[in-house]
């Protein structure tokens, strides 16, 4: 604990576990408005379009014009559904999505709570989001709400499993839960980091393609725990209206959209820690200090972040039975058989 | 090996689109930004025959209907009143005709309006043409109504009334012209009577002896019961009167 | 195959059902027959090799104020000819047996005859309205309709 | 109305209930005010309903109230994306009744049009298809090319998107100056992007497994619902007027009629259907390339065999063209006055529709809106 420079600053008393949380929290809306702009741009110069561009200078204030607009929206809470968990859901969703951000190292010596099991905390929690839209699916009491939320059930969980063989090879590798850990092993350049089979001698070429297939499946696994396209199956736009959230309106749906936001950033941070060196630069020590650091975290995150939205604007979605077919025959046993090499490989090392 | 084929072919076509969208990204853009920096009026976009608003230039207009009567959706009304002959400014039309037609009301409803152009087509003097407008929303329905008509309502009525004025003046006229007629037709009349009765005689003489001896006694007994009323009458009248008196 | 051909073959299977054949100007050949056999006749048609009617391309009723006529326009897409076939029913209550069976491609267009003429058709699987509310009154295409003021209470506006 | 099963599993047994679900009038990809009454087992369906009329508008009694040019307005609002190709087969029709003989110039100037409104057709088919399984980007490109092929029909008629612009025995005006290279240049990027769509969509891996086996249409089952256009070349049969029954100037050019073969799944699915359209917009380009070819420069009177009031004599007409979307043909009664006696249209998307609950029973809800957009309905041309 001792590396976190807010204990230096303020030592251990209320200030501090609030900035603890105000630091991420502000991050976060930040971030969020921005991916949202980022959505919006991106989708547009994708089709040759403008995109927003009457709010603010070329349009860069339009998300906080929607956040406004969805703040001002009436709060319709249908007649028949059970009001208590409805009014939950988003909540629910947002936790579950901001709590990651707990572990998270954004630099060398600033992470929020320093836990040993990072990885298994951030995995862990991660799962909160199924919670949320089967609450809110089946609370609103609506055909296509819980056609979507049995789907999103059913594909969440799948894909966790994939996503955990990935991050237990990972564990293999570094023989450590802690994600400081697996970071400062991928120290000394972008040679050494996971997606190239990390830190050793030359002979890690060998495992090199079991490690960018795991970096894959986990990118693409987590493409799924974020309901994107191609897997956006639980939100379907043209088959089930919305999904889990068709019901919701104003800052009910706001939330829901925060917490895809926030998910997209969390599987792109532990991608990151996991397989691109977290902080590291990916010079070795050059431009290595703690804001470059940051720095560095933050935009290897948000590069995944862009390759997300990239691939929403790219591809088609998929059909339930085809996203089973993935995750159950193609992900989870190339991801076992690259888990038992990986596992043979640090044996032997 | 299918197996593998499926997941490379997974992938690579999703490459492969990637680097489409990727070109996109920054290649240029197609849209504009309408209003201000592209407008197809005033960039020159609009071509010279599109179909946007109607408009109806007054000048031209002579009331024919046939705009209102070529619509399909019936949007149009046109109301007219004749131009009386007494009145002296007249404006002449566009095609340098006499005006024969006050238009005292040419409303079009773009609400109602399908922009098909058939209206356009058939005017005779081309008063009713198609403009560049297309911006021309309202809140308010009742405003999509166009009235073209030129004429304030005190004109109309001035018009109104001179024409009901000439129509007075005309029906005296031809109440006097009638009359005029009926006399000289009165002066004419007496010997057409006689050829009728001429006439007359002539079918009687046709006809076999005992069916006009038949008649005359008909015509006998009809006028005797004529007569016999007539005292009927005149009696009840009298005592009516007398009761009224009492 | 022409109409008369077809016309001959059909008078030679159907004898007294097949009414008569009309060749005119401004008109497509049309064989009239008579409405109580028109199933019988048209799976003739479809199912003889060489008339080979496979394509009902469209089915219509008509209001001829005298009687109401149901017109098949029939086509075959191997030997690429076409035919129509005329049936009247009564102006009072006119029914017909369905060709549903025969081509599937009926079974909209009679609900649709149906629902603009109050022509029935019988045997037909699911007979309601297709286009009008389900509890809309009168047969709209019907030339002595009267367009209604009201409908559930609420003012038709024309 | 739903009906309940006993399932025997290990652990005692389960009641489970089909739902019963209902799609639209407003729902995201129903292309319209369609409504569908979907029976759900699980993500199976079992039953569709579909419920039309939403967007009635009495286009066949109205018409027997209008005189015959006002009918061409009517017409092309029945199906609105494809308006030229519904003008044709009314105003043949009428032309037929009234003797009228084309010039070869307008036949080159409808024909021209009609192919071009093909490609917008198809475009547009094409990019819902896309997007009703979730592909947004391809759907832009091809609205950005159909925007074009718009811009060049208000040219020519002055109207984007209703044209009434194929008059009975004439044109309502001639065509700009610049209409050859305009249709060259169409042509040109209609080539390009369709080659992009090909291997941002139609080659994607993902859409060929949602497309392939899925919403399989039998040839047999096709002719005998009456299906046409495409839906029925996708199936493998060989039907298409311009070629079986050559109208206009359609025997004078040279192309293919497209039909699915089945590459990717089975013979007559939504991926066949697909193809079908994209190659078609192939084939309407290499016509558009022959007219332009011959087409004259110098202009003429398109308006000279106009008639000044359209009053048919007495006589019964079904004809016909064949539209993007299928065989569209009008039934025109005359009793020999200016209003038709009886106007009667054989819609095509009405047709086919109706093969809808035929051919996506067993497959999932997903499939059905893929089916459904296979199918490439307007409800305006349903409902009239």
């Amino acid at each position: 604990m001792e590396q976190n420079f807010v204990y230096k600053l303020f030592g251990d008393g209320i200030i501090m576990y609030s900035l603890f949380v105000i630091i991420p929290l502000t991050f976060l809306l930040i971030y969020a408005l921005i991916a949202i702009l980022g959505e919006l741009k991106i989708a547009s110069w994708v089709q040759d379009r403008l995109g927003p561009m009457r709010t603010g200078w070329k349009g860069v204030l339009q998300p906080l014009a929607e956040v406004l607009k969805l703040m001002q929206k009436e709060d319709i809470v249908p007649d028949a559904a059970n009001k208590p968990l409805f009014n939950l859901a988003p909540y629910v969703m947002f936790t579950g999505a901001f709590a990651a951000f707990a572990a998270i190292p954004f630099t060398m010596n600033f992470v929020p709570a320093h836990l040993n099991i990072g990885l298994f905390y951030i995995f862990a929690v991660g799962a909160f989001a199924v919670i949320g839209i089967v609450m809110g699916g089946w609370a609103s009491n609506n055909k296509y709400s819980l056609l979507g939320a049995m789907r999103g059930v059913s594909q969440m969980v799948s894909y966790e499993i994939p996503i955990a063989l990935a991050i237990l090879s990972i564990a293999a590798l570094a023989g450590s839960l802690d994600l400081q850990e697996i970071i400062n092993q991928q120290s000394g350049g972008f040679w050494n980091w996971n997606i190239l089979g990390g830190n050793g001698s030359l002979w890690k070429v060998l495992v090199i393609p079991f490690t960018l297939a795991l970096f894959i499946i986990h990118f693409v696994g987590g493409l799924a725990e974020t309901n994107r396209i191609p897997f956006d199956i639980p939100e379907g736009e043209s088959e089930i209206v919305a999904g889990y959230h068709t019901e919701y309106s104003g800052m009910k749906f706001a939330m829901f959209f925060f917490a895809e936001y926030a998910n997209m950033f969390t599987v792109s941070a532990l991608i990151t820690i996991c397989f691109l060196g977290g902080w590291q630069s990916p010079f070795g020590d050059f431009l290595n200090q703690p804001l470059m650091q940051a720095v560095w975290f933050i935009g290897k995150s948000c590069f995944l972040v862009f390759v997300q939205i990239w691939l929403r604007w790219t591809l088609p979605r998929l059909r339930v039975d085809q996203l089973m077919y993935v995750s159950w025959k193609v992900m989870t046993p190339i991801a076992f058989f690259c888990f038992i090499a990986i596992s043979v490989w640090s044996m032997l090392r | 090996m299918e197996y593998f084929k499926k997941i490379y072919d997974g992938l690579a076509t999703t490459a492969e689109g990637m680097k489409i969208t990727l070109e996109h990204l920054f290649g240029k853009k197609v849209t504009n930004q309408y209003p201000e920096i592209y407008h197809p009026i005033t960039s020159g976009d609009m071509p010279p025959n599109s179909r946007n608003r109607l408009f109806v230039d007054m000048s031209g207009c002579d009331g024919c209907n046939s705009c209102a009567k070529a619509c399909p959706v019936q949007c149009i009304e046109v109301e007219t009143v004749r131009v009386s002959p007494d009145d002296e400014n007249i404006p002449d039309m566009n095609n340098g005709k006499k005006r024969k037609m006050w238009v005292t009301k040419h409303e079009i409803d773009f609400a109602k309006c399908c922009f098909c152009s058939l209206c356009t087509l058939v005017c005779p003097t081309e008063a009713i043409y198609m403009t560049q407008e297309f911006e021309y929303s309202e809140y308010d329905r009742e405003k999509l109504k166009y009235n073209f008509s030129n004429l304030s309502p005190e004109e109309v009525e001035e018009k109104t009334k001179m024409f009901q004025e000439y129509q007075a003046k005309k029906k005296l006229e031809q109440e006097e012209k009638k009359k005029a007629e009926q006399e000289a037709k009165l002066k004419e009349a007496q010997p057409e009577e006689t050829k009728q009765e001429v006439t007359v005689s002539k079918t009687v003489e046709e006809k076999p002896a005992e069916l006009s001896a038949e008649e005359l006694e008909k015509q006998k007994a009809r006028e005797e019961r004529r007569r016999e009323n007539e005292r009927k009458r005149a009696e009840r009248l009298a005592a009516a009167a007398k009761d009224k008196e009492e | 195959m022409t109409a008369t051909e077809i016309y001959d073959k059909l008078k030679n299977e159907f004898a007294n059902d097949i009414i008569s054949l009309t060749e005119e100007a401004n008109v497509d050949p049309f064989i009239l027959v008579n409405s109580s056999r028109i199933t019988e006749i048209c799976l003739y048609l479809r199912d003889e090799a060489d008339m080979n009617f496979d394509y009902l391309v469209n089915l219509s009723g008509v209001d001829y104020k005298t009687n109401f006529t149901v017109v098949y326009h029939l086509y075959s897409l191997k030997l690429k000819h076409r035919i129509v076939l005329k049936v009247e029913l009564s102006p009072e209550k006119p029914s017909v047996t369905t060709v549903e069976k025969v081509w599937k491609t009926a079974n909209w267009h009679e609900r649709e005859a149906y629902d603009m003429f109050g022509i029935v058709f019988e045997g037909h699987p699911f007979m309601v309205r297709i286009l009008c509310p389900y509890d809309w009154e009168g047969f709209p295409l019907r030339k002595d309709y009267k367009e209604p003021e009201f409908y559930r209470g609420i003012k038709v506006a024309y | 109305m739903t009906e309940k099963r006993i399932i025997d599993v290990d652990y005692g047994k389960v009641e489970t209930e089909r739902m019963r679900i209902n799609m639209g009038p407003q729902h995201p990809s129903t292309h319209g005010v369609l409504r569908l009454e979907v029976e759900l087992d699980g993500e199976i369906v079992t039953e569709v309903v579909p419920h039309i009329g939403y967007l009635h508008r009495c286009f066949e009694k109205s018409c027997e109230k209008m005189s015959y040019p006002q009918v061409i307005p009517y017409i092309d609002r029945m199906d609105y994306i494809s308006s030229m190709n519904n003008e044709l087969p009314f105003v043949m029709g009428m032309e037929k009744l009234l003797g009228i003989n084309i010039p070869e110039r307008i036949d080159m100037i409808r024909v021209a049009l009609c192919e071009l409104n093909r490609i917008a057709n198809h475009q547009i088919a094409v990019a819902t298809f896309g997007l009703d399984c979730g592909a947004f980007t391809p759907f832009l490109y091809l609205f950005r090319d159909r925007e074009m092929i718009l811009n060049l029909f208000e040219a020519v008629s002055g109207g984007r998107l209703l044209y009434n612009y194929f008059w009975i025995g004439g044109l309502m005006n001639d065509v700009p100056p610049s209409f050859k290279e305009n249709c060259l240049d169409i042509i040109k990027t209609v080539r390009v992007t369709n080659e992009e769509v090909m291997r941002l969509l139609i080659g994607n891996k993902i859409f060929e497994e949602r497309t392939a086996n899925v919403g399989i249409l039998p040839a047999d089952v096709a002719v005998n619902f009456g299906v046409s256009g495409p839906v029925l070349r996708g199936s493998g049969v060989d039907y298409d007027i311009r070629r079986s029954e050559p109208y206009s100037m359609y025997d004078k050019l040279d192309f293919d009629v497209i039909i699915g073969k089945g590459e990717i799944g089975t013979l007559g699915d939504c991926f066949d259907r697909n193809i079908v359209r994209m190659r078609e917009m192939e084939e309407s380009c290499k016509i558009i390339e022959q007219i332009i070819s011959v087409f004259p420069d110098e202009s003429s009177d398109v308006r000279a065999l106009v008639p000044r009031r359209v009053k048919p004599p007495k006589g019964e007409i079904y004809s016909k063209a064949e539209n993007p979307k299928g065989e569209l043909g009008f039934y025109i009664v005359s009793d020999g006055s200016v209003n038709p006696y009886r106007m009667r249209s054989r819609a095509t998307s009405f047709v086919n529709l109706s093969v809808l609950p035929e051919i996506s029973k067993g497959y999932m809800i997903a499939d059905l809106i893929m089916i459904l957009g296979s199918l490439d309905i307007v409800l305006g041309e349903i409902d009239r």
